[in-house]
């Protein structure tokens, strides 16, 4: 019975999509073109009453904790042969998932009242919506066992993320929006055409890693690009450090807690992760793992906002997992310590980093400057930042752990070194967003009791996590400690450094602009426009030329009158002559026909 | 040499054509030679005597024209009355010549007495000699040309309505007795051999006079002037219209 | 010949609208009540004989109006799956576009010679379906022509005269290429009468030659009415005609015809194999390939929004003879059952772009900031639609998509996939600027010409609910994509018969 | 044979028209009760023969009760009988349309007469057996003909049908000379007697020959086949409505039909390849050049006397695919289709003049590129002129669709194709022009209150327009049995 | 004798030729009218002939019914064409007039 919350989870908030989003289809529009119809206070209050972003995850929720491994809801009647089902991997995202939706739910249905105050509510109403509909998607791809789910989901969580992207309508939100878009529309396509070739494939449709045997190069490729556009895998990270600050704070927080993350999910489902040693593609995407990580943290120490720092930070972790996931890729055997480790890897990042978005936004809104609530708030967000950060005794280390032995076992001995330098990069990088963010002048709004508690408990689950895995063995606690603490240093410096010489580090901040590649990218792209436009203009004017030349011609035949031609023929001795003639030839040629010698 | 172009070309056409006709004119002579070379045909005419007691008439041509071929003299009385018809749809006859004078009066006042009198008798010989409704018809119709040339409008026919069932008598006689024949029995246009003579003379007087008043009132060209057939307004509106136009003048209000 | 039901209901299919359709022109103008009476009573006996003829079909029987027209040549209707497939999709998209016309319409003039031809088209199109050999195919096919083309002159602007001229240029000349085909084609083989598996396999290797020719001459028929590149400039130059028609004309009559009866001719004359064997595959799917591509990139630099969903019309027809292009049953699945989809999305948002243009006014994409405020269930139907037509599951047009690139990758042909890329990518090019105008941009102050309806929704019930129904259909047809009687099934019963499985 | 019940039909055909004709020209009073009555009464005729014929196969009658050679016989066989009921119902439909269309009494006194003794003529030349007596009809024809097509009296139409009546009569002399070396060779008139004749005497093949040529040549003058057409548009397009639909649909007709009779029934042993193939290609550049000058045309009478004679062209085009296809199913269907063509284009010509009439009454001229307004104020005389508009083209389902879809097939089959391309060319400008027309019905204007505005002038032209697209196409079935019954193949 | 009928016949044809040439070349309807009578002249001159073969037998009566039918038949068209030219002078007179 219990299996039915697997649907639950996200058809429930689908069904709310459409009160949530407040839009009424009976109302006198004759009236409503003078005067919006958001602007009637009575409705607005009772649409605002009910915090429909909140309610929607706790079906998934319900799901998480109530469905036992292994539970599964076949409907095959349901799109194209429906398979809800709930694996290990499968309880844990959902898990981590669900209380991320929810934290952010309740933060955008209580706090977040974003957009210009011309119409707010029809804005909001249509944020919830949107919200709801991503939200819904990525529960469905979880909890779907087989792939239309999991396309479906994925496409579903893509595109209304647009939404949520654009939302608050600034020319660099929608910038950010059509970034995010075009990339991944070009994500589903690839993993579109992947999925088709894994079907052909593995001739089913809920491929285990045993079916994904003879699944070939192209396949791959396509998989890997198609779901590494989500990931955030350099080079096809752009979108995400413009999409994730650009949109509201709930929103980023599920961008980066939760939607990221199901690229992973993607590939341990979709890759034979565990049954075939891929070296080529497993090498390829260590180092690209390895590049991303690489990257992300430099241009992200750069960075003013608060929400671009973690949204490059959360490249660089992706690009972890990737790393992980490409030596596991190498070593089949490593595959039950690997795939766990990224799982709990992934489930610890998603709460923690929707906590620090969350956190973000309650640092800017919630509670005066110097108040208790805000001092508080910036306690829990450097705990957040060192959870992230992998400090001793936090999550962070927690998970970490779980890697290392994937780390360890790696043929080449010097991605420990790297992984353990990027840490360092890793703790100062959440040093300069401790450090922005505390720069951040809150405005104070009312009404942030819900939100902080709901985020209160995201924090609170980010401090638990490590009970959850490693309890009674120490050397969980004391993961990381050297690099991280090595961070601290190198942050404390910087600080006092900036502190005292503000200029000396002045020249490094805003260095390169979010979105780093794509700066260069750009003038390519729009030159490539501007040929082609002018390549289209060209042909446009010759096939215009050769219409008019044709529209001539053909005037010249039926624009003129049709006169009289006939009037020669219809001279007697014209018509006489033809009709003699074609008597005579008539004549010949019934004679020739029977004269002797023609038969 | 003609400076005209047009009939330069009408000139070379005239040519060709001559040409090509003598070159028809010859193959044709040709094969007409060779179609009386092939001997002797089959012919018509010893049947045509052989039968000829069942005809009720003598002359073999008549027999041939109405009883034998009879069909074929009805529909030509036909042709004549649509040429008639037609001429009388293209509007009403010139107004008529001057009077004649004395001495042409004279002549009519002895000559179209005399005419009907040899028309009535080649009626009554082209039985068993050469002669007949044609003949007879022809006679008379030239009286009426007389008569209309000594300047009677009507070439001495009486009024419209007259006119036109003298006019039809021929053929509704000759198609009245043919379908009478038929519904006795007998067959379209099957004379009983006892009857033929009898009913072959009522056709042949029908047609002479229907013959007789269709060549007359052909000669007169137009609807008989009288007041059936004055022209109403509408009418004389609607004949000079210009080319392209609508047979029938709009009607107002429509 | 034997007058009992089986062999009635064919017929009976197809006079329940020709009949109403005869007594309409009949009616005075102002006899509005008669004729919605007439036009709704035709479309519903229409529906109840369609669903007793699905049910039948189903079950076995096998329905079959033979007429003799003359010795040799005669009229069959017949209903195989794949006539049930169009006349089915055809018989319930009728029903909706009714409404939805007499809404559209109320003011309008002509309207007893507009619905007349109304039910004529579709009757023709009925007829067509339920072809059961090319003879009968051929008359009704140049029957659909004569009855669209007062439809889309219906208007009676210059524009429109100019359109309907060319649409009958075209039409008219294609038809005429299909009956120099089809008479050939008799010439070779006798009644050439539909069949599972195609009729010509028996003929010797001589002819191969001559069957090369007379299906280039039958394609480039049918082509002009699916609107393949290049034979598909009728096509947004119709677009002057009424919504209504316009819908009728993209989703369920005249594309779909072209697109059905290349279905035929490659299926159940030619028989797939043979079509393969001689290389007719490999034409067709390089011209529907670049029909789809052709038409997506000109609907993106379209800004009136029928001409947009015009061109989107030309590339997505195309994926139906794409699928009947590639060899196997899968792709087969894929092509016939977006004969289905395609005419839901594509009369979704051709009814709601008869909404914009009847209610606010609005014509172009570029005076659509802001529609999904002023009309949201229009709004919200156009947006299924649009997704839809992109390929966004678990919409309807996803399947589709599904189908045909595992047909393709099936056939060894993995280029279909890099064709259904670009073409969903293009796709989303030209439908979400839209969408997002719609949804996400301010409402001008004024509408370019806004009409109030007496009724509290957006804009009058008869233009409101036809496009939230097909959206709704739109989803089902998805989301129901594995029930039974879904057009999936029923696509994949043909498919299963076509290849003898 | 004799039975007079039986063989009656044959004669009320030519009867009753006939009587109708001279008691209208004697009582001009009642012209229109009485030519209506005469009308129906000869259309009952016509169907009588043609049940007759029906149930009983070929009629045959010898006029007198003499030999058959002697006197004149009366014949009536498939072919015939469904040709006259296409005549007499097309004549039906005109008449009842010319109750209404001549309102001027000296008009309505001089229509009625002239168009019953053309109908009769009509009557008669498709049921004569004898050579003679063609020639008498063909007389009476043309001049009935001319007279009728003069009655508007205007100056271009008196002109038009003089040069109509002066090439009747040439054609009918040259005709009759063919007879007189006929009668030279074989002494004899009657059609089945000579044919035998000339079959058994293949050394005078020469004289057949010439007479053939003679006679054809005659014929196809006053069946203008292109080139020989010059007379045919100026003569039908100024001439009255219901005469215009009368020459076009049926008057021409006659004089194919006479040609087919000869080609077939008379001189198949003397026809070649050759001779069928000229006149072929006369037929299709008729077809081209018809239907390019109707395209061009500027007023609609004149588009619809050019559609004729592209029309005509087609019934050209089956003469060497009969020599071609040895008897059998095929040369039955081929005939049939032959039949089939020509009596859609009778049904749909004069559905297709009729309503023009109408439309010129209605604007007071036939512009066409004026016409808009008129033509969509009468959605029925449009809808005929729409109907009989597609079965000149030859859409479906009218008869001549049917009858070119056999036409090309044959085409295909005997290998000769490239009448298929003539087909197609002439059929895609059969489309241009008739939809030029329709394409004004689509305008602007205020909304017809009603579909039928003038009952007596819509229905005959609706009716007849509707028969050559639906009846014919869709009910083809029964020609072949008449043509069975009746057979016409004197080849076979 | 065979003689005489292909003398009577011959001229027959030549008649039908020479009215033909006359017919098609001159323009004034009198003319033209003049010239179809005497074509038809030249075919009724060739029936006439072919009536009469050789001593013994009598002449053929029906090709002289037919000549008879021809006249009368002839004489109504030569009507016909007359007056249809005399009423197109008259149009063309009141054009002038005008």
């Amino acid at each position: 019975m219990s299996a039915w919350l697997l649907l639950a989870a996200w058809a429930w908030p689908l069904l709310l999509v459409l009160p949530a989003s407040g839009v009424r289809f009976r109302q006198d529009w004759h009236t409503a073109s003078e005067a919006s119809p958001a602007l009637d206070p009575q409705r607005h209050a009772r649409h605002a009453a009910i915090p429909w972003a909140a309610l929607g995850a706790l079906p998934a929720l319900a799901a998480a904790l109530l469905v036992p491994v292994g539970g599964t809801l076949p409907l095959p009647w349901l799109f194209l042969g429906t398979h809800l089902a709930l694996d290990a991997t499968a309880q844990i995202y959902l898990a981590f998932t669900a209380l991320v939706w929810l934290a952010a739910g309740v933060y955008a249905a209580f706090g977040e009242r974003g957009g210009p105050p011309e119409a707010p509510t029809a804005r909001s109403g249509r944020f919830d919506a949107l919200f709801l509909l991503s939200m819904a998607g990525n529960f469905w791809l979880i909890v779907g066992a087989d792939l239309f789910s999991f396309y479906a989901g994925f496409a579903m969580m893509g595109i209304a993320a647009y939404g949520l992207v654009v939302h608050d309508g600034s020319p660099s939100a929608l910038w950010a929006g059509k970034v995010y878009l075009v990339m991944a529309l070009l994500g589903e396509v690839a993993l579109f055409a992947g999925l088709v070739m894994l079907v052909s494939e593995a001739g089913t449709t809920q491929p285990t890693p045993a079916d994904l045997t003879g699944l070939n190069n192209a396949a791959i490729a396509l998989l890997l690009g198609g779901l590494g556009v989500k990931a955030g895998l350099v080079p096809l990270h752009l979108w995400l450090p413009l999409a994730h600050p650009a949109a509201p704070v709930p929103a980023s927080a599920v961008l980066s807690g939760t939607m990221i993350k199901v690229a992973l999910l993607g590939w341990l489902r979709f890759l034979p992760v565990g049954e075939l040693a891929l070296p080529g593609w497993g090498h390829w995407l260590t180092l690209a793992g390895l590049a991303t990580m690489t990257l992300a943290l430099p241009i992200g120490l750069v960075q003013r906002d608060p929400k671009v720092i973690l949204a490059y930070s959360s490249i660089a972790k992706m690009g972890l997992m990737i790393t992980v996931l490409g030596l596991v890729l190498v070593q089949p055997a490593l595959a039950p310590v690997g795939v766990a480790g990224i799982v709990f890897y992934a489930a610890q990042h998603g709460l923690a980093k929707g906590g620090l978005f969350l956190g973000v936004g309650l640092r800017k809104h919630a509670g005066a400057a110097g108040s208790m609530t805000q001092a508080l708030i910036l306690g829990v967000l450097v705990f957040l930042a060192l959870a992230l950060a992998g400090a001793p005794f936090t999550s962070g280390a927690a998970a970490k752990y779980d890697l290392k032995p994937v780390l360890d076992a790696a043929e080449w001995t010097w991605i420990g070194a790297v992984v353990a330098v990027t840490a360092v990069g890793t703790a100062l990088l959440m040093a300069r967003f401790v450090w922005v963010t505390w720069r951040l002048p809150p405005h104070a709004e009312p009404h942030w009791l819900w939100p902080v508690a709901a985020w209160g408990l995201l924090a609170a689950l980010v401090a638990l996590f490590p009970f959850a895995i490693a309890f009674g063995q120490p050397a969980v606690w004391l993961t990381n400690a050297l690099p991280v603490g090595i961070g601290v240093g190198i942050a404390a410096a910087a600080a006092l450094i900036a502190a005292l010489q503000p200029k000396l580090l002045a020249p490094f901040i805003g260095l390169i602009p979010p979105g780093d590649l794509l700066a260069l990218v750009m003038p390519l792209l729009r030159a490539l426009r501007q040929t082609g436009e002018v390549f289209i203009a060209d042909l446009k004017q010759v096939w215009g030329r050769v219409q008019h030349r044709a529209l001539r011609a053909f005037e010249r035949v039926f624009g003129s009158p049709a006169g009289d031609v006939e009037r020669g023929l219809r001279q007697w001795p014209v018509a006489g002559v033809l009709w003699v003639g074609i008597s005579a030839v008539l004549l010949l040629l019934l004679l020739a026909a029977r004269a002797p010698g023609a038969g | 040499m003609s400076a005209d172009p047009g009939a330069a070309r009408r000139r070379d056409l005239s040519l060709l054509l001559a040409v090509l006709l003598a070159l028809l004119g010859v193959a044709l002579t040709i094969i007409y030679f060779m179609a009386l070379q092939a001997g002797a045909a089959p012919r018509l005419a010893d049947l045509a005597y052989a039968r000829l007691p069942g005809t009720g008439v003598q002359n073999p041509v008549t027999a041939v024209l109405l009883n034998y071929r009879a069909y074929d003299t009805l529909m030509e009385l036909a042709v004549l009355l649509a040429a008639l018809l037609g001429i009388w749809s293209l509007g009403p006859a010139a107004p008529g010549f001057q009077r004649s004078g004395a001495v042409l009066a004279g002549m009519v006042s002895w000559i179209v007495p005399l005419l009907i009198v040899t028309g009535g008798y080649l009626l009554w010989v082209g039985g068993y000699a050469p002669g007949g409704a044609f003949q007879a018809g022809a006679l008379l119709g030239a009286a009426g040309v007389i008569v209309r040339l000594a300047g009677d409008p009507r070439a001495g026919l009486p009024a419209e309505a007259a006119q036109r069932w003298l006019l039809v008598l021929g053929v509704l006689v000759f198609t009245l007795v043919g379908l009478g024949l038929m519904v006795f029995g007998a067959g379209f246009l099957t004379y009983p051999p006892k009857l033929a003579k009898w009913l072959i003379l009522a056709i042949e007087m029908a047609a002479t006079v229907a013959i007789a008043v269709a060549l007359a009132a052909a000669y007169v060209g137009g609807r008989p002037p009288g007041p059936e057939a004055r022209p109403t307004a509408a009418d004389e509106d609607a004949e000079p219209q210009p080319p392209a136009s609508s047979p029938r003048p709009p009607v107002p209000g429509r | 010949m034997s007058w009992d039901y089986a062999a009635l209901l064919p017929g009976a299919i197809v006079l329940s609208s020709l009949l109403p359709g005869v007594f309409i022109f009949l009616l005075q103008e102002e006899s509005h009540i008669l004729r919605t009476v007439l036009n709704l009573i035709g479309a519903v006996a229409k529906l109840v004989l369609v669903a007793l003829l699905i049910y039948g079909v189903w079950a076995g029987q096998v329905f079959e109006t033979r007429i003799a027209i003359a010795p040799g040549l005669t009229l069959v209707l017949n209903a195989d799956a794949l006539s049930v497939l169009f006349v089915t999709l055809s018989t319930v998209l009728w029903l909706v576009t009714t409404v939805y016309a007499i809404g559209y319409l109320e003011h309008s003039t002509n309207r007893s010679r507009f619905f007349g031809f109304f039910s004529l088209c579709v009757s023709a199109t009925v007829g067509i379906a339920l072809s059961g050999n090319l003879l009968t195919f051929v008359i009704f096919y140049e029957v659909l022509t004569l009855a669209t083309y007062p439809l889309v002159a219906h208007r009676g602007t210059p524009e429109a005269t100019r359109g309907a001229k060319i649409y009958l240029a075209y039409t008219l000349s294609g038809g005429l290429l299909l009956l120099v085909g089809a008479v050939w084609l008799r010439t070779l083989t006798g009644p050439v009468d539909f069949q599972e598996g195609g009729v010509l396999g028996h003929l010797s290797a001589d002819v191969h030659g001559q069957l090369v020719v007379i299906f280039a001459l039958l394609l480039a028929g049918l082509g002009v009415k699916a609107a393949l590149v290049p034979l598909h400039g009728w096509l947004p130059q119709s677009m002057v005609a009424p919504a209504p028609v316009s819908s009728l004309l993209h989703a369920v009559a005249v594309v779909k015809a072209g697109a059905f009866g290349i279905v035929r001719v490659v299926y159940d004359v030619y028989g797939v194999e043979l079509a393969s064997q001689l290389g007719l595959l490999a034409v067709l799917s390089v011209l529907a390939s670049f029909t789809i591509v052709y038409g997506s990139v000109m609907a993106m630099t379209q800004d009136g929004l029928k001409k947009r969903l015009a061109y989107s019309t030309v590339s997505q027809v195309s994926y139906i003879a794409l699928g009947t292009s590639l060899l196997g049953p899968v792709a087969t699945i894929g092509g016939l059952v977006h004969l289905v989809h395609q005419g839901i999305m594509k009369i979704t948002l051709f009814f709601c772009a008869g909404n914009y243009a009847e209610t606010l006014g609005v014509a172009n994409v570029s005076q659509m900031d802001g529609v999904g405020r002023r009309m949201p269930l229009t709004t919200l139907a156009f947006t299924v639609g649009a997704l839809g037509m992109i390929g966004i599951p678990p919409i309807a047009g996803f399947v589709s998509k599904w189908y045909l690139g595992l047909g393709g990758v099936e056939a060894g042909q993995h280029w279909v996939l890099l064709v259904l890329a670009s073409s969903t990518l293009l796709n989303a090019a030209y439908f979400l600027p839209i969408l997002y105008r719609a949804w996400f941009r301010a409402p001008p102050a004024a509408w370019p010409k806004e009409h109030h309806f007496h009724t509290r929704f957006e804009t009058m019930g008869a233009l409101l609910w036809p496009p939230v129904i097909t959206a709704v259909f739109c989803l089902l047809a998805g989301l129901l994509a594995a029930a039974p009687f879904s057009p999936l099934e029923w696509a994949r019963l043909i498919a299963e018969r076509e290849y003898g499985l | 044979m004799s039975d007079p019940l039986m063989t009656a039909p044959l004669v009320l055909c030519i009867a009753l028209p006939l009587l109708g004709a001279l008691l209208v020209t004697a009582l001009p009073r009642w012209s229109v009760s009485l030519g209506i009555v005469s009308a129906l009464a000869t259309a009952g005729a016509a169907v009588a023969l043609t049940a007759a014929v029906w149930q009983q196969g070929t009629l045959h009658l010898i006029l007198g009760g003499w030999d058959a050679t002697l006197a004149i016989a009366l014949h009536a066989d498939g072919l015939a009988a469904a040709l006259i009921l296409m005549v007499n119902l097309v004549g039906l439909g005109i008449s009842v349309y010319a109750t209404d269309y001549f309102h001027d009494r000296l008009r309505v006194g001089a229509f009625w007469p002239l168009w019953l003794l053309l109908w009769a003529a009509l009557n008669g030349l498709f049921l004569a057996g004898d050579l003679f007596n063609l020639y008498v009809m063909l007389e009476l024809l043309g001049i009935a003909a001319a007279a009728l097509g003069a009655l508007t009296g205007n100056r271009d139409a008196v002109a038009a049908n003089l040069r109509y009546l002066l090439v009747g009569l040439l054609g009918s002399i040259s005709y009759l000379l063919g007879v007189a070396l006929l009668y030279t060779a074989h002494g004899t008139l009657d059609l089945g007697l000579v044919a035998q004749r000339i079959a058994a005497a293949p050394e005078l093949f020469a004289v057949d020959a010439a007479a053939m040529t003679l006679m054809v040549a005659g014929l196809a003058l006053k069946a203008a086949l292109f080139p020989l057409h010059f007379w045919l548009p100026p003569a039908h397009a100024n001439a009255p409505a219901p005469v215009s639909a009368a020459l076009s649909a049926l008057v021409v007709k006659a004089a194919f039909y006479l040609i087919l009779r000869l080609w077939l029934d008379l001189f198949w042993p003397i026809t070649g390849m050759a001779a069928a193939m000229l006149l072929a290609s006369l037929g299709a550049v008729a077809i081209v050049w018809g239907s390019w000058r109707a395209l061009r045309a500027e007023r609609l009478k004149l588009l619809a006397a050019y559609s004729t004679v592209a029309q005509i062209g087609y019934l050209f085009l089956f003469l060497p695919l009969l020599t071609a296809t040895p008897p059998g199913p095929a040369r039955d269907d081929l005939l049939a289709a032959l039949l089939l063509m020509a009596l859609t284009h009778g049904f749909a010509k004069a559905g297709f003049f009729l309503a023009a009439g109408l439309v010129q009454t209605h604007a007071g001229h036939d512009r066409i590129d004026d016409l808009g307004g008129t033509a969509q104020r009468l959605p029925a005389t449009t809808f005929a002129i729409a109907m009989a508009g597609s079965a000149l083209i030859g859409l479906p389902p009218s008869g001549s669709f049917i009858g070119k879809w056999l036409l090309m097939q044959s085409a295909i089959a005997t290998g000769q194709w490239w009448w298929v391309v003539v087909v197609t060319t002439g059929s895609l400008l059969a489309s241009a022009y008739v939809f030029r027309v329709l394409s004004r019905a689509f305008g602007l204007e205020p909304t017809p209150v009603r579909f039928v505005t003038d009952a007596r002038a819509e229905v005959p032209a609706l009716t007849l327009a509707l028969v050559s697209v639906a009846v014919l196409g869709l009910a083809s079935g029964p020609l072949w049995r008449l043509l069975e019954l009746g057979s016409a193949g004197g080849g076979a | 004798m065979l003689t005489a009928q292909f003398l009577y016949g011959g001229a027959g044809l030549a008649l039908f030729v020479l009215g033909l040439w006359s017919f098609l070349v001159h323009e004034p309807l009198l003319r033209k009218i003049i010239a179809l009578n005497i074509t038809g002249a030249g075919v009724f001159h060739v029936l006439i002939a072919i009536a009469y073969r050789g001593d013994a037998a009598p002449p053929d009566p029906v090709p002289h019914a037919l000549v008879l039918t021809g006249i009368v038949v002839a004489v109504s068209a030569t009507a016909l064409a007359l007056m249809l030219g005399a009423r197109l002078q008259d149009a063309e007179d009141e054009d002038r007039s005008r």
